[in-house]
């Protein structure tokens, strides 16, 4: 296991951390790449559906960023997003799902030094943990 | 006729004998509930039940089951063609059914073996399998067995009936099948045929007896289908249904299913699960039209299904056994029994309240 | 034992795309093994199941005849997760077909004069049916052949080629309608299907047969000119769409009264329909 | 209970005689022990139907979902808890229903009566305080309080939240109450050893989908279960695909579940599947300090936000 990487799916809000994604980009900043980044409208469009599939579909920690608060492109979304995040973090653990594994950010698209700084810190939580041991779906649907 | 005394204490190392050349099933108590599953070495099945939460439907046709698997992979020569996988169709033995759930496979096997196509899965597992029913001498105040087409001592579907008589059972054999079984037990003791089937006639009666509820059925085959399906007591039946598929998971006669693929990477399964006409997707069309799109219509269709469309296809009775689980298990108490006697007095003089 | 989940494999020989609004493609398939072709032997009216290994399958139509040797063709209207696939696939692509399913009525038929009436994408079994019925071998067995087939607009006609060579032919008697079109070069009728046929249809007797296949709405509106028109229910040969899985009469779901729809139809006479419940 | 019968009754009659409803809802006698069936009455003759007794778990809120009618529902506090939230989320017009508070006892445990014999139960009857169970060649009188639903034993809301009738005098509500100490000892539990837990609890599961079924919250046209573009779990009785669907419920009843525990009692496998939602409605009450279903002139939790909520578990 000493070579193992962590795979990670990292859904971000596409005004902000997403942006500064591309700023960390262009600066020539290093971050470790065992994320794969996806990008949503808004961390109000995340939905508990997606962590759960990438959980399924054998992801070994998956992380959502969005603005900071009073910050959000729709003016409310993350302050929505808060909230449902808050409910699914701790279900998740309570799932028997490690703390470690679920994270969430708020990363405006200035901020690239934070995102570099995230996306090591992620990498690093999910790579203490270790390989998922339940909860990935051999065989799933294909679609 | 052939009657075998199994001694109780000689149980025991008959199943261990039969383990040698059978995959044992039995009823096993699972926290609160008897359930039907496969013995390992040494476990008994308890014989001690009224009946399992579920019916033994499950060992012949499991919830869910592979049918076939492929390769994605375009490296590979075979890839995208679908190939029959290998199964265990080893010899099994089915051990304690009530005759209830026997007689359930007899209905089935017309749905899964037909003149023109038959199920080279359900038929392969039930040609691997052997039933040894056990005699029901208690049965439970959900039970209409009687007027479903079966009974309590009931033999068909069985290759061998139990009758537990305190200290032993009496084994009557029924099919060559079930000589073998015995066989292979080492249970030898004969029985005398005329004293067995005199004790076997009179717990018989006793059973019947017992039965306190019935379903009237004479009516069903005469009645217009149309008619029925357009009947009004239909929205005071369906009122209480949550359309949940507990009825249809718990029934013995319920053989619906459904087909899906999933994938792993570059390998992909067929494979096969129960459905549910309970279920709005059961026949949700892809352009999204459903032409059974509310809870009325797919309640009517569980019922017309099992008490007149069946009726009408096989002219051999109702596509029911009178288990009386679905009454049992049911979340918001919709009876069978209500709505079969509701259909069968349909426009005739005494009509039920509805 | 022979299992009858099991498809053939087939290759996609050729893709067709069919109308403007390019939802429909006909699939040209090729058996991998020449022997399954000859185990697949079918009529005009049946249907396949076409597998996608990963997705699932779907219950298609019968596009191409009998007559036509060597491959066959589906044409498929792009729906849902398993068509939308299909319709992304390109020739040379492997798939699989189980079948031929469903019944027919050519016992029938023979000997009769048949009336033809289709809508929109539902023309391809009756496609099928018309170049079986006008193969030089066969067309002495049928009497006169009416084909009334409409569609929203001349781009949404399938199988135009065909059509037009129809058109040409002296012994079929073709009524191509279109809801409306804005072409000033059309010379077929403007109009929908129900009204074409009161114009057009022969008059219904003992010896006379309509196909109907189409939209639930067209079928609405045609059966009572049909009605008019002198046609009895058993005269009258209907189509039902039904969601299916296994296409064997086994699976349960497209059950309606004590019929399954894929085993025992899909074609129906509407005297047959009269008798069972309205759940389609 | 009998009066409480005997009052549903009257106002029945008297909501159907005055033309105030086109039908009431309520329960039926069951045609087994310890079930009654929903059902509606629509004519004064169907009244006598109407029973009210200690078998009336099933949440009646399920039974208003789009209805147009005027209607009268006989309503224990978690159903009126439920019909507030029905309103909330515009279910079912206030205007369209009288309603008919119970202040409710608590209903029994029919599966925990059930295991209780080693025989079959052939008729159970009830007074105020007891609980008579007989059957072939046994009777046996319990104490009604020991074979409770267990969210009516840790039900701190009997009374209608909403009403328009009273079928009887309210009672006074539970105190002091510990409403979750099964999901404080799972949240406890090393995360290898939660897994196992929820492992072997859904074991029995066979995806009928009853618990969600019997949830008046789940009326959503089609279910995540049942999407297919794209498809969300599979069909198949994988214990991941039950998992994701046991917890994926739970979160959709997330601030909305009033414990009104038809989950539970709906599950034909006995499967303990109130800890799912539980553990939501603590966490709600703890970070937002809300009870679903107590007012009609408050947001759910997701569906309103502060400022300055909690997100110390953000980086």
């Amino acid at each position: 296991m000493e070579d193992w990487e962590p795979r990670i799916v990292g859904f971000l809000c596409n005004w902000c951390t997403y942006g500064a994604a591309d700023l960390a980009g262009v600066s020539r900043m290093q971050y470790p790449p065992n994320v794969r980044l996806i990008r949503i409208p808004c961390a109000g469009r995340m939905s508990p559906k997606f962590i759960l599939a990438a959980f399924m579909k054998g992801a070994d920690g998956v992380w959502v960023s969005g603005c900071h608060p009073g910050d959000c492109h729709y003016l409310e979304g993350n302050y929505y997003a808060r909230r449902k995040f808050a409910l699914f973090k701790n279900l998740i653990e309570y799932m028997g799902i490690e703390p470690g594994r679920l994270h969430f950010s708020w990363i405006s698209s200035a901020e690239s030094t934070k995102f570099a700084s995230v996306v090591n810190k992620v990498t690093s939580a999910v790579k203490a943990l270790g390989p998922r041991k339940h909860g990935i779906k051999a065989f799933t649907v294909n679609d | 006729m052939k009657y075998i005394n199994i001694d109780k204490k000689s149980w025991a190392s008959g199943l261990e004998n039969l383990y040698e050349n059978y995959r044992l099933f039995g009823p096993v108590k699972n926290n609160k509930h008897h359930v039907f599953k496969e013995l390992s070495k040494g476990e008994l099945p308890d014989l001690n039940y009224l009946n399992t939460l579920l019916s033994p439907k499950s060992i012949v046709f499991p919830q869910s089951e592979t049918m076939f698997e492929y390769s994605l992979d375009e490296s590979k020569e075979d890839h995208h063609i679908l190939k029959e996988i290998n199964k265990d169709y080893s010899p099994r033995a089915l051990i304690g059914i009530r005759p209830c759930d026997a007689a359930s496979f007899l209905l089935v096997k017309r749905n899964f073996d037909t003149p023109e196509y038959k199920d080279p899965y359900w038929l392969s597992a039930y040609e691997a399998t052997i039933f040894i029913g056990l005699a029901c001498s208690s049965p439970c105040s959900t039970c209409f067995c009687t007027s479903a087409g079966c009974g309590p001592f009931h033999e068909d579907g069985l290759d061998l009936l139990l009758v537990d008589e305190g200290k032993n059972f009496i084994a009557k054999i029924l099919t060559p099948r079930g000589e073998n079984f015995i066989k292979s037990a080492g249970w030898e003791t004969e029985a005398d045929p005329t004293a067995a089937e005199k004790i076997i006639k009179d717990m018989k009666i006793k059973a019947e007896e017992k039965i306190a509820s019935f379903v009237s059925t004479d009516q069903l085959k005469n009645k217009s289908t149309t008619r029925l399906y357009d009947a009004p007591f239909w929205e005071e039946i369906a009122f209480a249904c949550i359309n949940c598929g507990t009825c249809t998971y718990a029934c013995p006669t319920c053989w619906c299913f459904d087909i899906q693929d999933e994938v792993s990477k570059s390998s992909g399964l067929r494979m096969r699960n129960w459905d549910s006409c309970m279920f709005p997707l059961f026949t949700l069309h892809g352009t999204g039209y459903n032409p059974r799109n509310t809870k009325v219509q797919r309640v009517r269709q569980r019922f017309m299904h099992k008490l007149k469309y069946y009726v009408d296809k096989y002219s051999d009775g109702i596509q029911c056994v009178g288990c009386g689980r679905c009454i049992r298990l049911c979340p918001v108490n919709i009876d069978i029994r209500r709505v079969c006697d509701i259909m069968n007095n349909y426009g005739s003089r005494s009509r039920l309240e509805t | 034992m022979q299992n009858p989940y099991l498809p053939y494999p087939v290759r996609i020989d050729e893709i067709i795309t069919e109308t403007e609004d390019k939802n429909l493609k006909t699939f040209k398939l090729v058996f991998l093994n020449p022997d399954d072709e000859e185990k697949f032997s079918y009529m005009p009216g049946q249907f396949a199941e076409l597998s996608l290994a990963g997705k699932g399958e779907i219950p298609i139509g019968i596009a191409s005849s009998p007559t036509e040797k060597g491959y066959l063709k589906f044409t498929v209207n792009k729906v849902g997760l398993v068509t939308t696939c299909l319709h992304s696939m390109k020739v040379g692509d492997i798939i699989g077909i189980r079948g031929p399913l469903g019944r027919h009525l050519w016992d029938t038929l023979k000997g009769k004069n048949v009336v033809i009436i289709g809508g929109g994408f539902a023309f391809t079994t009756l496609r099928s049916s018309i170049i079986y019925m006008l193969d030089p071998l066969n067309r002495t067995n049928f009497k006169e052949i009416h084909v009334i087939y409409g569609a929203r607009s001349p781009g949404m006609l399938l199988y135009r080629d065909e059509l037009a060579e129809w058109e040409t032919r002296d012994d079929i008697n073709m009524h191509i309608t279109v809801d409306g079109t804005d072409d000033p070069d059309w010379k077929y009728n403007v109009g929908f299907v129900p009204t074409i046929t009161e114009q057009k249809a022969p008059p219904g007797n003992s010896d006379t047969y309509a196909l109907i296949c189409g939209p639930p709405i067209m079928i609405k509106f045609t059966q009572p000119v049909l009605d008019k028109l002198g046609y009895t229910h058993n005269h009258i040969i209907m189509s039902l769409e039904m969601r299916m899985k296994c296409g064997i009469g086994i699976c349960g779901r497209c059950n309606i009264g004590k019929e399954y729809v894929c085993k025992d139809g899909p074609i129906f006479t509407l005297a047959e329909l009269d008798n069972m419940p309205k759940e389609y | 209970m009998s009066d409480y019968t005997a009052k549903i009754k009257e106002i029945s009659a008297r909501l159907l005689k005055e033309e105030k409803v086109e039908m009431v809802i309520g329960f039926r006698k069951g045609t087994v022990p310890m079930m009654n069936e929903p059902c509606f009455v629509k004519t004064p003759e169907d009244i006598k139907k109407l029973v009210w007794d200690s078998n009336c778990g099933i949440n009646l809120a399920n039974y208003l979902t789009g209805r147009k009618e005027k209607i009268g529902i006989i309503a224990k506090g978690c159903d009126s808890r439920n019909i507030v939230t029905h309103i909330i989320e515009n279910k079912i017009k206030r205007e369209q229903l009288l309603i008919i508070g119970v202040p409710c006892k608590g209903m029994i445990d029919k599966n925990k009566i059930i295991s209780m014999f080693e025989n079959e139960i052939n008729e159970v009857s009830e007074n105020e305080e007891n609980i008579i169970v007989k059957g072939e060649g046994f009777e046996k009188t319990l104490n009604k309080n020991d074979v409770l639903q267990e969210n009516c034993k840790i039900c701190i809301h009997r009374n209608p939240a909403i009403y328009d009738e009273l079928a009887a005098d309210l009672l006074d509500e539970q105190k002091d109450i510990d409403r979750y100490e099964d999901v404080r000892k799972i949240e406890a539990m090393a995360p290898e050893d939660k897994w196992k837990y929820f492992e072997d609890l859904l074991s029995p599961c066979i995806r009928c989908y009853a618990c969600r079924n019997a949830c008046p919250l789940c009326y959503c046209p089609t279910c995540f279960v049942d999407e297919s573009k794209p498809q969300w779990v599979g069909k198949s009785i994988d214990p991941t695909d039950t998992r994701t669907f046991h917890f994926l419920r739970a979160y959709h009843c997330a601030g909305r579940c009033t414990d009104c525990g038809a989950c539970e009692r709906a599950c034909p496998m006995g499967i303990k599947v109130r800890i799912f939602t539980k553990k939501l409605e603590k966490d709600c009450l703890e970070l937002y300090g809300w009870e679903a279903g107590l007012s009609l002139d408050e947001r759910p939790p997701l569906d309103t936000y502060r400022p300055d909520d909690p997100e110390d578990f953000i980086k």
